[in-house]
């Protein structure tokens, strides 16, 4: 009986999964509410190898549950006791066979998204290009078309590809907009390209993913998706209003400091290439071939 | 790989495989021998690594020289030289000491540690004269790859000159018995060893650094 | 001595029986002339970059099969030769670990 | 930095009540050990028989009562983690307090607790179940623990002194690096984990020699108890990637110390070269640590079901492969890093494809029990509760190895769940298995049902409410070491609750702690030497073994070796192999390893702080060290037959 009861309360946490996942709503779980292609298409294949690992996982819950039972230790237990039963080619074959099947499906997958998402995700709209450098401890966007540049929120217009461009002039971060799609290493010296696009307006998360030091907690980020006119007259607003960014401004920015939000109408030219050159850009071949927008 | 089959021959074959009843209750000098082998394996990662660093990184010049314009093809070569002279006197000194010469085996001991005294002063001089034009370590990641790889060769070298000294004094003292037998063969695995990795260094660094 | 005679009846070696240790120096010279070979070559600029480059590697693995087997009596000793194994395994993963590095530290510009 | 050092408030960390609470307790506790010591007259005993000791049941003890105290200091750190982010906006530790403490938890649970865990486990078993004396190389064996126990005191030292690091446990540069990280934290993690490396790798070899070098005669390789395949996995795995973090961190070392490039911002360097290093080792790490758990778990589960081990040659093949296949698959701790699709699919397949062996050893553990006689005992309960456990630790695990999503899960929080999974409910759940397992066998006596059942379901379920939440986190977009959060993210609740369990699994801890206190004392003592009815041959010896183990070495005619006997001895069969007794040959104790790896302690504190001075006379010492054991011949010794007689009689064995 003491047995039983313990068995029900190891039932407790998946109940009070359960009432959890009841009480929270789906907008909350970021990632399984997508705003665009890229973050679809990385669901599916979450959701894909949810199921997959399920039809091994449950029904290895289910059997352990069953042996033990039925094979306790216990008197009067009529269960068959064949201590010298170890060997079964058939039963083998199988567990062999099942996982290996399993991981094929899931490999193909994989493979085919992996290849998939370094092309832009929809062929049809134009692209825009954002350069991100993450800064200790700020995320600093600037718009080589537009000529502006902001720090901890940026704006993008919906339907159109986005081509961030990312970087660090500070120890490795992560981009990640869970909404948009997975993240992307900001690393000092290189020029990593993330596609991603949003399909409907909204404000969406983005934080830095990669621990940096004491203000890493705080870098926190907006990307606001709007419509493509709402953008250009956003980006019109931010280069009449708003303040140069100037190489001295930037030398002040790249100090250790947490910021709020901030824009500027225009920033030096060529400042994202030269400091991703400066700190081994220049042996990368790589990094080249994405500065010049190539393939 | 045994100091001698043969000399070994009739102690119990250890415990190997389970194949025979009587439980060796003597130290076994196989043991450490194939021991040595397996620490040699392990080194190599560490030189794996090394390497894989060095050619991730030897492009990467800063402001500093690339590497044609710091080698000197005459002390690399003869640095190797040297070392894969050592290697065969090392070697005689093992097959002398299969032969249960005494004499030969400290002979040929003496001419590897002078050899590789000359090896690694060819070596100190090199650095020291890159760093003499303000070529160091903290020039470039090149020059860091550079040094850290060839100099963590060298500072094996050394430590084996010290192993070695340490076991030509008990070969002398104690003459060829089973344990120094054991530790001159355990020496010149290492010594050999230590070869193996220089040639990939000679051939890895300096002939595709001149080659440009 | 004593104690090795006593214990050692005959203390030859097998495949160097004679007065000369002819494994050794033949392992000796065909090492130099390895060696001498990839100077040659690379000081002459004998052939294209890449191809001298595959060329060097060659002569460097030759370069240690001879310390292996000339120098290093890899296949000595009785009983299961685990340290073969070892060594096998240990050059993959050598293998692995530069090739691995460098492909990934190109960052796939092998594809632009 | 020089002028760091010579700030004396630098120097002692300062500022904190915890740091003071923890200087008083070090001292109060260092004061204690040396009065009880001194009062019972117990020093020459210390030193006779635990600091020289080169036998490797003692060794074992030694790491395993290291692992637990490391496992308290972890947990301790764990639960100030959870604390902090019990709620959002907490003030209870600033973002430096934080970060040291996430960082030490990391590196110890992984370096100095896992490891040592699995080394005790190994020590105390191996030689018992190969039916060998003594490990290879015992004089070897006792420089690995000394170098582990320096390495792991050199790190807990920087709490004290100097800081601790606060990069994280993989200690990514450039942030590691002197530009951004100057205080001595990050040169103790770096000299810390090296001094044990270098111990490890040791252990690595002796093992490895051990197993195919001293099996009792009989005992071929495919008789070998399971967990000694696991062993042999295990220490060719160390064997070939602990040189590689050898590397990476004595590169960064460099670059600290001597201002090099290697993994700098300017000059050339290349962060990511660390990263990817890193990984070569940590990757095949966590396969170090589990790969001694599913040893035990097949140990465990075998014996508790009454029943011989299913598909036995399946389970030696997945070890195998899994160690293979573990060194082809370690980009996948950083597929973000956008190392190009060719790459991130190579990586995703190797990592997927491990867990093919992976799940075939679950099937085959959960076959032996079946047509078994499964008794429930607290060994079994914690391979009961590891197999759903890790089931879902690596069905996760498989999720993660999707590239592309794991562009989703990296660095969050169901990332951290998942490691947490595999990491306790394999790794910790093994070892306190085989604790409880073998612990007959080191001390003579059974660990007490009743407070280990207790400490059992608090940990297992307080384990569930820990970390199902942090999935779930994951999926809400919270990353790993943010040391604070904001509200509205809907993240509160669910840190409240995952805070929740982890101190259900602290009362756990505490639970088992005092069922071992409480066992010392009143705990059953094991007459027979074979408590559980066990298969092999650590079981034929008495409990706790003695320091020769095997009076006369078994002779062995099948798998199972000490089972075929119990039932040949029923039908009347004697065992081949019972003759005379012989004197036998034993290593002798000696200080010097102790000494050898105070000296490498005395280095490491040196270059920590940037006195070379201190460095040059402990280097010159472990030199000194190692040249006087090159002239010694006086090593080993043997035991005379009366006094074997005597000491097997004392056991009521003739």
């Amino acid at each position: 009986m003491k047995y039983k009861a313990a068995r029900w309360l190891r039932m407790l946490p998946v109940g009070a999964a359960c009432l959890l996942l009841s009480g929270c709503t789906r907008e909350q779980f970021l990632v399984f509410n997508p705003a665009g292609p890229v973050g679809r298409i990385e669901m599916h294949l979450i959701i894909l190898s949810m199921v997959l690992i399920g039809i091994v996982v449950v029904p290895v819950m289910l059997i352990l549950w069953y042996i033990v039972h039925r094979f306790r230790d216990r008197p009067n237990n009529r269960a068959p006791y064949r201590p010298e039963w170890s060997e079964n080619r058939t039963l083998e074959i199988i567990w062999w066979g099942i996982p290996i099947i399993i991981i094929g499906i899931l490999a193909v997958n994989t493979v085919h998204d992996t290849f998939r998402l370094t092309r832009p995700p929809e062929p049809t709209g134009k692209p825009l290009t954002i350069h991100v450098t993450s800064l200790d401890w700020k995320w600093l966007f600037e718009y080589p078309d537009q000529k502006i540049a902001t720090v901890n929120y940026c704006y993008i217009p919906t339907g159109r590809p986005i081509q961030f461009v990312l970087t660090a002039d500070a120890p490795m971060n992560s981009f990640w907009v869970p909404q948009l799609g997975g993240q992307e290493y900001t690393m000092p010296g290189m020029a990593m390209r993330l596609w991603l696009e949003a399909d409907k307006p909204g404000t969406y998360f983005g934080s830095g993913a990669n621990f940096t030091g004491r203000g890493y907690a705080h870098m926190k980020f907006d990307v606001i998706a709007t419509s493509d006119p709402e953008f250009s007259q956003w980006a019109a607003k931010v280069r009449q209003t708003a303040p140069a960014l100037t190489r001295s401004g930037y030398t002040q920015l790249v100090k250790q400091s947490v910021v709020g939000r901030m824009s500027f109408s225009s920033f030096p030219p060529g400042l994202f290439q030269e400091t991703i050159m400066r700190e081994g850009g220049m042996y990368m071949k790589h990094d080249i071939s994405v500065l010049d927008n190539k393939a | 790989m045994s100091v001698t089959q043969e000399a070994l021959s009739n102690h119990p074959p250890s415990h190997v495989g389970g194949e025979h009843v009587e439980h060796a209750d003597h130290p076994d000098p196989n043991l450490w021998i194939f021991g040595f082998w397996i620490f040699l394996a392990s080194d190599l990662i560490l030189f794996a690594s090394l390497f894989a660093t060095y050619a991730v990184l030897h492009t990467h010049i800063a402001n500093g020289p690339s590497a044609r314009q710091i080698f000197d093809v005459t002390g690399f070569t003869a640095e190797t030289l040297f070392l894969l002279t050592s290697s065969f006197t090392c070697g005689l000194a093992t097959w002398s000491m299969r032969r249960g010469q005494r004499g030969w085996v400290a002979g040929w001991l003496v001419v590897t540690l002078i050899l590789g005294l000359l090896f690694i002063g060819f070596e100190v001089d090199e650095f020291a004269t890159n760093s003499m034009k303000g070529y160091g370590m903290s020039t470039s990641a090149f020059l860091s790859a550079f040094y850290t790889l060839v100099g963590t060769h060298g500072c094996h070298v050394s430590l084996g000159i010290c192993w070695m000294i340490a076991i030509l004094i008990q070969v002398l003292r104690l003459g060829i018995t089973e344990v120094t037998a054991r530790k001159v063969f355990v020496v010149g695995l290492y010594w050999h060893f230590l070869d193996v990795v220089w040639v990939f260094i000679f051939t890895v660094v300096y002939l595709t650094g001149v080659m440009g | 001595m004593s104690m090795m005679e006593e214990k050692v009846p005959g203390h030859k070696g097998r495949a160097e029986d004679g007065k000369w240790p002819w494994m050794h120096i033949v392992g000796f010279v065909i090492s130099i002339v390895l060696t001498l070979i990839a100077l040659r070559l690379v000081l002459a600029h004998a052939m294209a970059p890449s191809g001298l480059f595959v060329t060097i590697m060659v002569l460097a693995v030759l370069q240690i099969l001879v310390q292996l087997f000339f120098f290093m009596h890899i296949l000595e000793g009785g009983g299961p030769r685990w340290h073969l194994w070892m060594l096998t395994l240990g050059f993959i993963f050598v293998f692995t670990i530069v090739a691995g590095s460098i492909w990934i530290m190109t960052f796939g510009a092998e594809a632009y | 930095m020089p002028d760091d050092t010579l700030n004396v408030s630098h120097f002692l960390v300062t500022g904190d009540p915890l740091i003071y609470g923890a200087d008083v307790s070090i001292v109060v506790v260092s004061i204690a050990i040396v009065a009880v010591l001194t009062y019972y007259r117990k020093w020459g005993w210390l030193w006779r028989e635990w600091l020289t000791t080169v036998d490797h049941k003692k060794i074992g003890i030694m790491y395993m009562i290291a692992a637990l105290l490391m496992l308290f200091r972890g947990g301790v750190d764990a639960l100030l983690m959870r604390m902090q982010l019990a709620f959002p906006n907490t003030r209870f530790l600033e973002a430096e307090h934080y970060n040291q403490i996430f960082t030490t938890h990391g590196t110890i649970m992984i370096l100095f607790m896992a490891m040592p865990f699995i080394f005790a486990m190994m020590n105390i078993a191996v030689p018992l179940m190969i039916g060998a004396r003594d490990v290879a190389f015992p004089y070897l064996n006792a420089i690995s623990f000394w170098m582990f126990f320096f390495g792991a005191m050199l790190f807990n030292l920087s709490f004290v002194i100097g800081g601790s690091p606060d990069a994280g446990w993989t200690s990514y540069p450039p942030l590691a690096e002197s530009d951004f990280n100057l205080g001595p934290g990050e040169n103790y993690y770096l000299l810390a984990l090296q001094i044990s490396g270098i111990g490890s790798i040791a252990t690595g070899i002796n093992f490895f020699v051990t197993i195919l070098k001293m099996r009792a005669p009989g005992m071929t390789l495919m008789r070998m108890p399971l967990f000694c395949w696991a062993i042999l996995a295990t220490s060719i795995l160390i064997i070939f990637v602990f040189p590689v973090l050898t590397v990476a961190l004595a590169l960064l070392l460099i670059d600290r110390i001597a201002g090099a490039h290697f993994f700098t911002m300017l000059g050339g360097g290349n962060p990511m070269m660390y990263i990817n290093m890193f990984w070569i080792w940590g990757h095949p790490e966590v396969y170090i640590v589990i790969l001694p758990a599913f040893g035990i778990f097949s140990e465990v589960v075998a014996t508790f079901s009454g029943k011989r081990i299913f598909g036995y040659a399946s389970m030696v093949a997945s070890l195998m492969a899994i160690a293979v296949i573990s060194y082809f698959t370690w980009v996948h701790h950083f597929f973000t890093m956008g190392a190009g699709p060719g790459v991130n699919s190579f990586f995703a397949l190797s990592t997927m494809i491990i867990a093919i062996p992976t799940g075939v050893k679950i099937f085959n553990w959960l076959a032996t029990m079946y047509n078994g006689r499964v008794r429930v005992t607290v060994p079994m309960k914690w391979a009961l509760g590891f197999i759903p456990n890790f089931a879902v630790g690596g069905a996760t695990g498989v999720m993660l190895s999707v590239a592309p999503a794991d562009y989703q899960y990296h660095n969050s929080y169901f990332l951290i769940a998942h490691f947490h999974q595999t990491l306790i409910g394999g790794v910790v759940f093994g070892m306190l298995a085989g604790m409880y397992y073998w612990w007959p066998k080191m001390f003579g006596f059974v660990l007490e049902e009743r407070y280990a059942n207790w400490g059992f379901w608090w940990f297992n379920i307080g384990f569930y409410v820990c970390f199902i939440p942090q999935y779930l986190l994951g999926f809400m977009g919270m990353t790993r070491r943010i040391y604070t959060y904001p509200t509205g993210m809907g993240w509160s609740t669910l840190n409240l609750i995952s805070t929740i369990g982890a101190f259900m699994m602290g009362l756990g801890f505490l639970f088992i702690a005092a069922g071992i206190v409480y066992s010392i004392f009143y705990g059953e003592r094991d007459t027979t030497g074979d408590p559980w009815n066990g298969r092999t041959l650590e079981w034929s010896v008495p409990s706790p073994a003695p320091h020769y183990n095997f009076a006369r070495i078994p002779v062995v005619t099948s798998r199972d070796a000490w089972w075929t006997m119990k039932k040949e001895r029923k039908q009347g069969v004697l065992p081949p192999g019972e003759d005379e007794i012989r004197p036998i040959h034993m290593p002798k104790n000696s200080g010097r390893p102790f000494i050898l790896s105070l000296s490498f302690f005395v280095a490491g504190f040196g270059l920590v702080f940037h006195w070379y001075i201190l460095t040059v006379i402990g280097f010159s010492a472990v030199a000194a060290c190692l040249l006087l054991r090159s002239f010694d011949y006086d090593t080993d010794y043997y035991i005379p037959v009366d006094e074997i007689k005597k000491t097997e009689a004392s056991y009521g064995r003739s």
